[in-house]
């Protein structure tokens, strides 16, 4: 099954979002946030709190924020610091958590050594995520990377123990990708909460500890079943780099990341999230970490026929953006989802034609395709008859990521039958249908040939648009989820600043250069 | 409805009449097998159930067990005697609801709407705030009779009062869509809290919305009233109305 | 989607066909059954049951053949009798009820008067089913024809009062089609039981009366929902043509009706089930009574992959009996099924060829399309999802009659909300996927291409040995759903009897004048 | 098994250990609405359900209503104590059971089956005796040891035990798969009735089969043995060579 595209309007359309990200790109190189100065913290050996329970990451950073030197970057202040202490970045953090100095209150040491310790520090980063990153390759190998599409199953009780039960149950069933959900309202906090935590809502907590009591979950049972099991979190949000940092530390394999849903959908300020993405989408990319971008979001809000090219808009934009932080197209995980109302004549040739558009426009990455979330209800059968349709979609289109669809996705987070169930679905539905995708043609200029065609039109106009007002104005005027945001307004804006000239990042530069993004 | 029916023993009906047949399923945290199966069996018998059939049971990793059963209640329910607690308000047209309002009252009806707390999900309180309404039904911005202010989403309750406090409000519609763990009992009680502390509860027409909200539990939490799943703006906007007039 | 045919190859199958039933028709055409007999007393007029319960049109056939004149026919011993006693039929069978005389013993009468009573209770019973049959048919017209795939449910409670109720509650959630299935074993009765029921065992006694009932039942409700509503009842077992007889007296649009299922699947004697359809279908053929053929039951014993193209021998060959019979393409209901082990990989795709393969094969006829029901299990939900599949399947194929799978299908006779999920999953599918199949086209020479012309040769093949051995050798071999059946074997065989030459049957003989196969 | 169980007391596991959630779907035969929602609710927690959520319910003509429904049990179940009544044998292999008979019995063992009455379901005692077997698993004429007569369906008890007599069978294996108005039990008594009466019982071991039967219900009418949903032809050898030999 072939989808003929006007080659021409493709290459128009990936221009032009070439083009609108080139501008924010300017914006973003000009710039860091607190986020990612924390992140190289991070990075740098800082964990744990202090005595009040706030972050030594943000400890060190508020410190220096305080003090009025964030301008030229943490990394210096931590350098000069351990120069002068002769302490390394943990010791030095807990000192400033035990309120012993202020970093910014040290006197400036020999620049060369100081300069030294940076590049050492960055060098044992790197090398810290090299370690990770090839370990995880070498696993995929040898324990053999899954058929496509990866069975993608969430769990979110709250606690990481039910979940680390859950997870495992559903990887006996066949799950190939576990995403612990966050939650409720995480990614609205300015810091990551420390340790292993049993309470949350709607989700888990994203915690360094809780992804290594997964991780280690997972590499436990993946033998078991003979496949590499992948681990899933969300790099969302106002702590958008850091999680991407843990995630690098912890070995997750693929993250949620958005270039601009945070701003959309969390009201999070556009400059704190367009700077946050790059940063965060740096260690992805140089950590083989997969991202999932958030298009099907759009289509919960808005409608998911008529709006259809702002799907294909955004992930365009998400696709420059990615490129723009050296990422591997087959770390892409380009989002899309399966919302039409069932209740639509027809509504399965849109679904089949816009999961297509996705397919073709991206043949190198790895889209991940949602599941029917809106438009489901009570009625767990016929939500169950919902997914079956979905998943016929998924192997009929060759999708990469295949987030199951739950037949209680309108009562509550699933339960371990509910995941089970919708495992077996998808078993049934991938086998069964196997290579009917590959054994049928579409009809020449039928009706599912004519509606890619007309999304892939409709997002080219809409991208001439936004290239003309500029992304940050589109997204002013509503153009994305049917949701208008301000410039200056939303959370985080206080999170970014203007790089002094004297700003120094030589762990994000160096990654900059091995991914031949050094700009 | 059918003959014979008996409403102050009222059964369910699968196959026949009374005979209160009930699809169940759920999961035993214990391998598969007999002994699991006899366990699932014990254990719906215990709840007032007879001819237990178990009709299927399946590994489902990790040492849980998956049933299907069905069986037989061996209660009965008297439909007649059942009073609900249903919103119950006389459907009334657009145009009724604005002259009623302005004929009575004499002014607009000032309306704040928020989703509270951790709750991000607004697109239930837009389908009964935003002009645009729900399934063909306007919204209440579309009504001369109301001013509304949406405050959006994540609004902490105590920002909720002060705003409401701000417009000199007379409704407050608040919309909770995440309930596990019960944190939506949680929010609601601090808001109803606040209010009582702030002695504006006596003042403003509180009314709750979600999906998983039912009129029994907002009245409960010390709500004025709670609509559920699939609610219309128009039910709304005739509650408002019927109680405002009522008030003043 | 179009499957393309060797032409020539269906030729060569239909002309095969024809030939092998050919050879069959020689043998009915010089026999009748007890069922046949009784068939001509029901319509003549005959009803009730006497003292003891047995039912009239049985006591009078039976008290000819005690006294050995049935070789002559019923209808001459009846219409002798009716001049000689100056009685109605019905009263003269109330007489013989009361075991008042025997009709063989009443002297012959005048011949010509004989005759011509003949010829008045034939031509009265023609006018009854006419008008019957035309009233269902403006009845059709005003109402409006539902769109195809009809939507066609079961009820089975065993109680026609209850059947009532499920059948009505199902029409107002989309039913097209209310089958009510007979009780366990019926099809074993040699007699018809009388009057309404309320004792049934997996499903309701086929009575005149419960015809009666639901048909009542059905016209009222029909108008309020604004479409027309069938009726559908077994014409099957040792009453085949008897039950065809009730049925258009009480106006019903569709009978189960095969040529063979009884033989295989009841252990039926072979020439009395052969004669018994030739009767039944010419009443059918006459009432435009719609006949569903049984292939559906060949894949239920036997592999619906490697013995697929039994079905479609079998489907040729209840094609050439009903044409003997004189019946319209669009009545025939040819049988074929969604039985594939959902664990097959690629089974969708066999499912999709199969189905296409019968659609193609008879593209005036009104093809039934039966469900899963070998392979569901007590898992509901995943019973839910095949049906899913095979609702696809359907539509896509364009099916005409598609009887609805149940969730519940391993456990029990549908629930009320069983039938209610059926209905609104195939109203989900069909709409949603309404234009599917016509958007697609299948791969040239692919999969589903090669598999249909594949089963299509193998029927071929089949139906040259069959030609070859005569059917009945055929059927002793066990070529059909892999049960084998001895000629002079099964239930009912000392009802078939050879005509004697003064045989007379003008009722038969004018039906087959008016549908034009006057032998 | 999950850490923390508490076998004594064990409860389905939703979301949560011990959170004891259940899914259910029934019908009632009352028109939708708030009275049939709290109808609904009633009737579950009159059945030592709590937090009963209505999730859905549903208009489903002539004045019935679909529910489904999410509560919790309040009760639990003591893993520990249940003894399960199910045939448990040691399963041997082919070889071995035919060198069992051989030695002990220095015979074949005589085998009847039939499925009974009014149930012309044959697949299922076919998968017991046809060589073919089921999913691989050879049937019992596949055996040395076992002489085998597949008397087919619709066998009337009386015709069976005739039969049974005939062939000096040690073993009558019948199948019931229609349990509809519970034929089932009406036609199994029937043959256990017949096999009293004409002393044959003591002499023959009574199986029987079938989707819907359980070892339980089987010797609830007094046969020796019931085989479910799912059961292998060799489990079926080995518990008549196990009991025969112990016979004998
Ligand atoms: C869309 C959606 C989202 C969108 C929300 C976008 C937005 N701006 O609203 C996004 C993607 C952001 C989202 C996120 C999350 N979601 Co969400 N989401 C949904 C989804 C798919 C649809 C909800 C919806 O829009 N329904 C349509 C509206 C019209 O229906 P409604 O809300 O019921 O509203 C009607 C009535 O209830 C009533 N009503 C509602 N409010 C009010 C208020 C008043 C005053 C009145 C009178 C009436 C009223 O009137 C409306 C019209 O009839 C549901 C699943 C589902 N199918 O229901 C899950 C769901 C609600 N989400 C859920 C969860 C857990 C989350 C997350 C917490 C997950 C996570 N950990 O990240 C996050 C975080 C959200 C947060 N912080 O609150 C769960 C809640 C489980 C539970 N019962 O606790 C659900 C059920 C999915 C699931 N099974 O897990 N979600
Ligand atoms: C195939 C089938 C038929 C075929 C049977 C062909 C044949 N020669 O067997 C046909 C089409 C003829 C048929 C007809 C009817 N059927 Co039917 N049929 C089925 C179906 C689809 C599959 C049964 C099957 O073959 N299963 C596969 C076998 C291998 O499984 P099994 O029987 O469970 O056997 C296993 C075990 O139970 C055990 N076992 C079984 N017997 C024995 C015996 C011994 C001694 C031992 C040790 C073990 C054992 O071992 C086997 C292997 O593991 C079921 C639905 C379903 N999916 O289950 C309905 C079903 C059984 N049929 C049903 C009904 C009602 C009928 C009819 C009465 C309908 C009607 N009114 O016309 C008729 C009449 C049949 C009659 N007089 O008995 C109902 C029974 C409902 C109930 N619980 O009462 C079912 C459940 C369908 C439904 N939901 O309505 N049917
Ligand atoms: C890109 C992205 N990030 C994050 C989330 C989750 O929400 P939160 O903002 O609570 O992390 C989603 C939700 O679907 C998402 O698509
Ligand atoms: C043609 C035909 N007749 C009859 C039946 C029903 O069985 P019975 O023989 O009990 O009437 C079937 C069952 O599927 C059938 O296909």
């Amino acid at each position: 099954m072939r989808l003929e595209l006007d080659g021409e309007m493709v290459e128009r359309a990936r221009k032009l979002a070439k083009e609108v990200t080139d501008e924010v790109q300017k914006f973003i190189d000009l710039r860091s946030t607190d986020s990612v100065e924390r992140t190289v913290s991070r990075l740098f050996g800082i964990d744990g709190v202090n005595s009040e329970g706030a972050p030594l990451p943000n400890v060190v950073v508020d410190d220096v924020k305080i003090g009025g030197g964030l301008k030229r970057g943490i990394a210096y202040w931590i350098a000069n610091g351990c120069v002068a202490k002769n302490l390394d970045p943990q010791g030095l953090a807990e000192a400033v958590g035990r309120k012993e100095f202020s970093l910014v209150k040290i006197p400036p040491q020999n620049e060369g050594l100081v300069d030294q310790k940076m590049d050492e520090l960055a060098a044992k980063a790197i090398e810290k995520i090299e370690d990770v990153r090839n370990k995880r390759d070498k696993m995929l190998e040898e324990l053999g990377d899954p058929k496509k599409p990866y069975i993608y199953v969430i769990v979110a009780t709250g606690n990481i123990y039910e979940d680390v039960v859950q997870a495992r149950a559903a990887v006996r069933e066949g799950a190939d990708i576990i995403a612990v959900i966050r939650s409720t309202a995480q990614s609205l906090l300015d810091f990551i909460p420390y340790g292993p935590t049993t309470e949350g809502y709607g989700g888990t907590y994203a915690t360094q500890a809780n992804f290594k009591i997964m991780r280690e979950a997972l590499d436990d049972i993946a033998p078991k079943v003979g496949r590499y099991v992948r681990l899933t979190n969300y790099a969302s949000g106002l702590c958008m780099p850091e999680i991407s940092a843990i995630a690098a530390l912890e070995g997750l394999d693929m993250l949620l990341n958005d270039s601009m849903y945070g701003i959309l959908f969390r009201n999070i300020n556009m400059m704190r999230t367009f700077v946050d993405q790059y940063t965060s989408r740096l260690i992805c990319a140089f950590s083989h970490i997969t991202i999932n971008t958030g298009e099907d979001n759009y289509i919960k809000t808005s409608d998911p026929i008529e709006r259809a090219h702002t799907v294909t808009t955004s992930q365009l934009i998400n696709e420059q953006f990615a490129i723009k932080a050296g990422m591997d197209p087959k770390y892409m995980g380009i989002g899309h989802a399966f919302e039409i109302d069932p209740d639509v004549e027809n509504g399965f040739l849109y679904e089949v034609s816009h999961a297509l558009l996705t397919r073709t426009l991206f043949p190198y990455a790895t889209p991940k395709y949602m599941p029917p979330t809106r438009y489901m209800t009570g009625n767990i059968f016929k939500g169950y008859a919902q997914n079956t349709l979905y998943n016929l979609v998924s192997i009929m289109t060759d999708q990469s990521i295949h987030l199951l669809g739950m037949l209680t996705e309108a009562i509550h987070t699933p339960l371990v039958q509910d995941r089970y169930l919708a495992i077996s679905n998808a078993k049934y539905v991938f086998n069964n249908a196997a290579n009917f995708g590959s054994e049928i043609e579409l009809k020449k200029d039928g009706f599912i040939q004519r509606e890619a065609q007309k999304v892939l039109e409709n997002a080219v106009s809409l991208l001439e648009h936004v290239k003309e007002v500029g992304l940050m104005a589109a997204i002013e005027e509503g153009t994305f989820g049917d949701i208008s945001r301000r410039m200056d307004e939303g959370k985080g804006s206080d999170g970014v600043f203007v790089k002094g000239e004297d700003y120094s990042n030589p762990l994000i530069e160096e990654m900059e250069r091995l991914l031949g993004v050094r700009r | 409805m059918i003959n014979n029916l008996d409403l102050e023993h009222l059964r369910p009906y699968g196959d026949q009449l009374n005979d209160g047949v009930i699809q169940l399923s759920f999961t035993l945290p214990v391998p598969a097998g007999a002994k699991a199966r006899e366990a699932a069996k014990r254990l719906i018998e215990s709840m007032n159930f007879s001819d237990v059939q178990i009709v299927h049971s399946e590994d489902i990793g990790e040492d849980f067990t998956f049933f299907v059963v069905y069986a037989k209640t061996t209660r009965d329910v008297n439909y007649k005697e059942i009073k609900t607690l249903e919103v119950e308000v006389p459907k009334m047209g657009m145009e009724e609801i604005n002259e009623k309002v302005f004929k009575y009252l004499k002014r607009q009806i000032v309306i704040v709407g928020a989703t509270i707390g951790s709750d991000a999900h607004t697109v239930g309180l837009d389908s009964i705030l935003n002009m645009k309404g729900y399934h063909g039904d306007s919204g209440l911005e579309r009504y001369r009779a109301f001013k509304v202010y949406n405050l959006g989403s994540q609004v902490p309750p105590i920002e909720l009062v002060k705003k409401a406090r701000e417009y000199n409000a007379d409704v407050i519609l608040v919309s909770q869509v995440v309930t596990q763990r019960d944190i939506h009992i949680k929010q609601l009680t601090e808001l109803a809290d606040i209010l009582d502390a702030e002695k504006l509860r006596d003042r403003v027409l509180l009314v709750v919305g979600g999906p998983r909200i039912t009129h029994e539990l907002a009245v409960e939490l010390g709500y004025d009233a709670g609509f559920g799943s699939g609610t219309m703006p128009s039910e709304v906007a005739s509650y408002i109305v019927e109680k405002m007039v009522k008030i003043s």
